[in-house]
């Protein structure tokens, strides 16, 4: 995927070209949300659309996400395309209702007759200590609540495909991008998110996980920022003679379960990273996933290195204690060993 | 604008048949619940929100409108999708959650859907005003025609998306139209017991828009200002807020004892049905004889009976189907 | 539990009796909520309490979820106690940053010097055909996040017990009561939810999961509804000649995981029962804490009996189909034997 | 009501000693993030929202406020925490982070609490509104003294939750003020792009209530309207809304480019910055001298010194401390 030579592209701006690809060839393409226009976005993905295609199809909202998701559910029930930005998805609880019980559920009481295609595009994760209510990533809460597909890009080719993806699809997609990965220097981005992306357009499956690297000894199954962590405690661990596999989930709905119940089959162990909570989420989901299919397979109980259970403290010192990283997971692998 | 002959007998036929439809069901939702009224059994089973009595709304708005126009509903939507065209068979095999309704019994009578008329509803309070203000947004994006109308009680009105979607219908000038049909209740909450102003036709203030009242329940004056709000919409002048003061001649929801409502009240609202109403002023002005509203009534009740037999003989969807459709196929 | 004689009360009237009582004692508890006055709340848990306290403290609200909550955080900081209700969990869209973001974090924010002692009381469940927008559980949401305890009761001396310890707590308590269990015969009620409960007030522990049903042979996890499912599937399956062993969670938040982990050490089988969506919710993280814990103590992969990820059909036929029950329990343990 | 002499100097001060906290906040931040700008270094981390201009605002209101009364302010507090009377040591300890923060590090810029004086603040827009509203309650149910005030930008008008709490605030007559400081921005948006009346005062007519405009950032008219409210509330006669055109003087947050910003539009307003001309009208109509606000200005200048010093010095928070404080103690 670290193709070095030709086109690096950021996150951001891998975002920004599949929207403006589509809305190219596409007139039911329209994008609204909080300073997304002029400013192009407080994360950089929309930049350059309003200069391109106008203030009729780079909306610029008030601050009503209620208002303007549900006007988004309305204009794709209506035959449009719309792409909308929740700024953090720390504000969806402003505006759930209009996300879970309407955009994600109107496809299902309506027997298929009225399609919802529009994305939800929201930025997720700390690390650059913007306190509690500026850092979270929820992962978990989106992916329980039925009908709507979940998507989570951890670098600039896969962010394109699948931005692409979701706004060809006719069912809601929410596509959770993280600030850390984003290419903003401001945000102390991660720079293996900023990869070669080829120019025309292109469209991933929405649903499939990839095994970003091959490995026999445990299986570390993440997503988004945790993804770079995952890899880095491979090459560490590899120093240790320990052969990990990532998966890089993509994907949390549909949930590619064949792929992590694959990968444990042949390494016998699974640790799950992920910035969100703890209880209640995505590592615990994993873990079911693949112990629910078949126990016998595991040499040692799973793992998780995840967000403890506590509100996003603003200190460096607590943020980051908080935050999985690469030790934690190599960590993680010593304790399944002692075990 | 007063309405013509023929909107008139369209008006009240489809009051009628509302009304018809609203006393079947009232009748079918109790069988399987006596001696034990419970919720889950019968025909119908579930909530079932009645809308005796605000049938003059739904009409006088509707009548303004085309098959192409938009129409969000609430918790309350019998009446609404009725004027609005929604297929009456399949609207009450929906209701009986059978396999013919639009939803094949996904959507149940809070989730009626009918894209050949462009109507929606949903059960939770001031939802479907984001989803109207965002029809209008598309036609006027689009340059396509349309008005996109969201029905409310007056109790949304206190509802956070209740304001948003306002600011924003009038913010981009959209052709969108409020309607609020004040009922004075919000389940057993008085309406002066949940909202700081007596009207709240009021509150068009505060999005620099149109607001108009409309008093008594009358058909007339709501066909009036709803044709005025019409036209400013379709003519690109932007939104509009008609709040209606109008009667819940049922209870909440099928059950509901209403202890809550003072003495009387009831006896008093009945005593103004606006059907009854309506139709001693049609033949007062000789805008109808009594032939003809006798044949609208004949036929309405007919209408109601077959669907209600179309949607009984219905079959019931197949139990797994239900994990079909969360997506788009 | 079932203690036959004296006192049966249904879990409305314990709920109405526990918050009576705190109210007797505590002038800084009131309640607020839509139709909780005259009408005694749509689930009877408010009855009775307008026409001993009077409408200062017995609050209907206007349907405004955000205010009146949000305002209950207020209040709750400011010394007194609210009682607020959220008719139908299924609302939580319209109001879940007061719940989530504000409520379960002001404690965290300020350092623990602003306290939110504050009770959010909100109805589950389906299984009566109120449609997709009436009959969720969402329990895996709300346990998700931190900061906000959260309890479940299935059955009246616990309603009244964790009630009056919600209200007692200096800390926020979500208290998801379920409509079939209510003892509201038109919600058509689980006669086994209705148990002696003692008049004076007491107070459980929040926090403590119960062994409802001692067994050998296999470990039924649930909460609310699910537990007396589990109950029943425990009498089928004694003649089965199996033994179940019933664990009722009582609370998500904190989670007894020692209760659970010991009961599967000793039976070797995990069922956990959830009536809430399937995925990256409760069964998931309940599996989780086992695997995670020990793995040598099972016998077969763990199974869940859980609403599929589906939004909530109307159709009785089809809600049934998705719901869980004592049958689905049975064959679920018939599927272990199978692996 | 006009402010007396006293009460100006006091305004004035906490004005003073506002801007100078931003000053040194504003460079402090940009330590340890050139030359590359990234905000999760430095002794100040994350977002940083600064309250140049706008602190006409706090004083005008905070001046009739005591320990014992509710503020409720937005993601850009620091000139309402002072004016509210905030321990400034710790505030600014929170603002780094630091162990000796009001949070002990767990809150940050935007998570300003202090129980002794009332004060909290939150990251969402219009968040505040509950809590306040809540608070107004609790002293009227109570029958204890106090107005609870919620700080809101203009942006966050559009915002449901303003809506819903105003409503509530009005329905139930408490004593509430809602002073929404109208910096024409929310973020790069303008208030006209994102507010359908020109003027948020109409909104009161939404909820029958006394709404309020203040031009040109003016303290002594802000004084003057937030004096009658505040008497008002404290009265028991109801809530109040004040929308006061302030300036934001700089960037919605630190790294803020503003390249949104009409060509001029800055200079404009530094021009109008409300300290010098405050300065210069006491000085003119003789209220205070060069001599006392010369004094002013060293002792504020030095009262922030002495803050920064205090969160410079302080320990860093244990990390494993981010487990506490979840729960009550
Ligand atoms: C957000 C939300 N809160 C509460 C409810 C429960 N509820 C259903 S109908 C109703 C009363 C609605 O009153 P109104 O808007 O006046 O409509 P009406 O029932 O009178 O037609 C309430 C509170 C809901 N469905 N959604
Ligand atoms: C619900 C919500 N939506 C969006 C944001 C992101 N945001 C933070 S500040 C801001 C602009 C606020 O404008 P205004 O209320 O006028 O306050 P100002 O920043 O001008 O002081 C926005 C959109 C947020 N914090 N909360
Ligand atoms: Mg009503
Ligand atoms: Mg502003």
């Amino acid at each position: 995927m670290n193709k070095t030579n030709e086109r690096k592209l950021t996150i951001a701006r891998a975002m920004a070209e599949a929207v403006a690809q589509e809305l190219r060839v596409d007139p039911r393409v329209f994008v609204m949300g909080e300073d997304i226009g002029a400013l192009g976005g407080v994360y950089g993905n929309t930049r350059g659309l309003l200069e391109e295609f106008g203030a009729e199809r780079i909306r610029d909202t008030p601050i009503s996400e209620t208002a303007f998701i549900g006007a988004a559910v309305g204009a794709a029930q209506d035959g449009m395309r719309p792409v909308v930005e929740l700024m953090f998805v720390d504000f969806f609880g402003v505006c759930f209702d209009a996300i879970y019980n309407m955009m994600a559920k109107n496809t299902y009481f309506s027997g298929g007759s009225f399609k919802v295609p529009m994305v939800l595009m929201t930025s997720t994760g700390g690390g650059y200590s913007d306190g509690g209510q500026h850092s979270q990533c929820v992962y978990g809460t989106f992916a329980h609540l039925p009908g709507m597909k979940v998507v989570a890009p951890s670098n600039a080719y896969d962010a394109k495909g699948l931005m692409t993806a979701a706004m060809r699809d006719d069912s809601p997609v929410v596509y959770m991008y993280h600030k850390g990965l984003q290419g903003m220097g401001w945000l102390g981005t991660e720079p293996g998110a900023t990869v070669h992306v080829p120019e025309e357009s292109y469209a991933l499956e929405i649903g499939k996980a990839k095994v970003v690297r091959d490995g026999t000894d445990v299986t570390v199954v993440s997503l988004g920022m945790g993804v770079h962590h995952a890899m880095k405690a491979a090459k560490e661990l590899q120093e240790q003679g320990v052969s990990a596999e990532v998966i890089d989930l993509v994907s949390l709905v549909p949930l590619d379960r064949d792929t992590i119940r694959a990968s444990v089959a042949k390494t016998g162990r699974l640790i799950v990273v992920d910035e969100d909570y703890m209880s209640y989420g995505v590592s615990g989901e994993i873990i079911a996933s693949v112990t629910e299919h078949d126990i016998s397979v595991l040499k040692a109980p799973p793992k998780r290195v995840a967000f403890p259970d506590v509100p996003i403290p603003f200190a460096r010192v607590m943020e980051q204690f908080c935050l999985p990283n690469p030790d934690k997971i190599v960590a993680a692998w010593a304790g399944m060993q002692a075990a | 604008m007063t309405p013509s002959r023929d909107q008139l007998h369209w008006m009240y036929r489809n009051m009628v048949t509302s009304r018809r439809l609203e006393e079947a069901i009232a009748k079918i939702y109790l069988e399987g619940k006596t001696p034990v009224f419970n919720m889950a059994n019968g025909p119908i089973p579930g909530e079932m929100h009645l809308s005796d009595g605000q049938e003059p709304v739904a009409v006088g708005v509707c009548a303004h409108l085309t098959a192409e126009d938009v129409v969000t509903a609430t918790h309350r939507p019998h009446h609404q999708a009725i004027a609005k065209g929604v297929d009456l068979d399949r609207m009450v095999a929906e209701i009986f959650g059978k396999a013919t309704g639009p939803s094949g019994g996904r959507g149940g009578h809070m989730h009626i859907f009918d894209p050949a008329v462009n109507f929606a509803c949903s059960g939770i309070i001031a939802q479907g005003m984001g989803p109207a203000v965002g029809a209008a947004l598309s036609r006027k994006v689009q340059g396509k025609p349309g008005v996109a109308v969201a029905f409310v009680g007056e109790g949304a009105v206190n509802q956070g998306g209740w304001h948003e979607a306002m600011n924003l219908a009038a913010l981009w000038k959209l052709p969108f139209i409020c309607v609020i049909e004040d009922n004075a209740w919000g389940i057993s909450v008085a309406k002066a017991a949940a909202t700081s102003v007596p009207r709240n036709d009021v509150r068009a203030a505060a999005y620099g828009i149109p607001g108009h009242h409309v008093e008594d329940n009358d058909p007339y004056a709501i066909f009036e200002v709803a044709g005025e709000a019409v036209a400013r919409a379709r003519a690109g002048e932007g939104p509009t807020l008609i709040e209606v003061e109008t009667y819940r001649l049922a209870g909440h929801f099928m059950g509901d004892a209403e202890a809550y409502r003072p003495e009387g009240e009831k006896d008093g609202l009945f005593a103004k049905d606006p059907i009854p109403k309506m139709r001693w002023r049609m033949l007062t002005d000789g805008t109808a004889t009594e032939t003809e509203l006798d044949a609208i009534e004949v036929e309405s009740a007919e209408r109601v009976d077959a669907a209600i037999k179309f949607a009984r003989e219905s079959a019931d969807p197949a139990p797994e189907d239900a994990l079909t459709s969360v997506f788009a196929a």
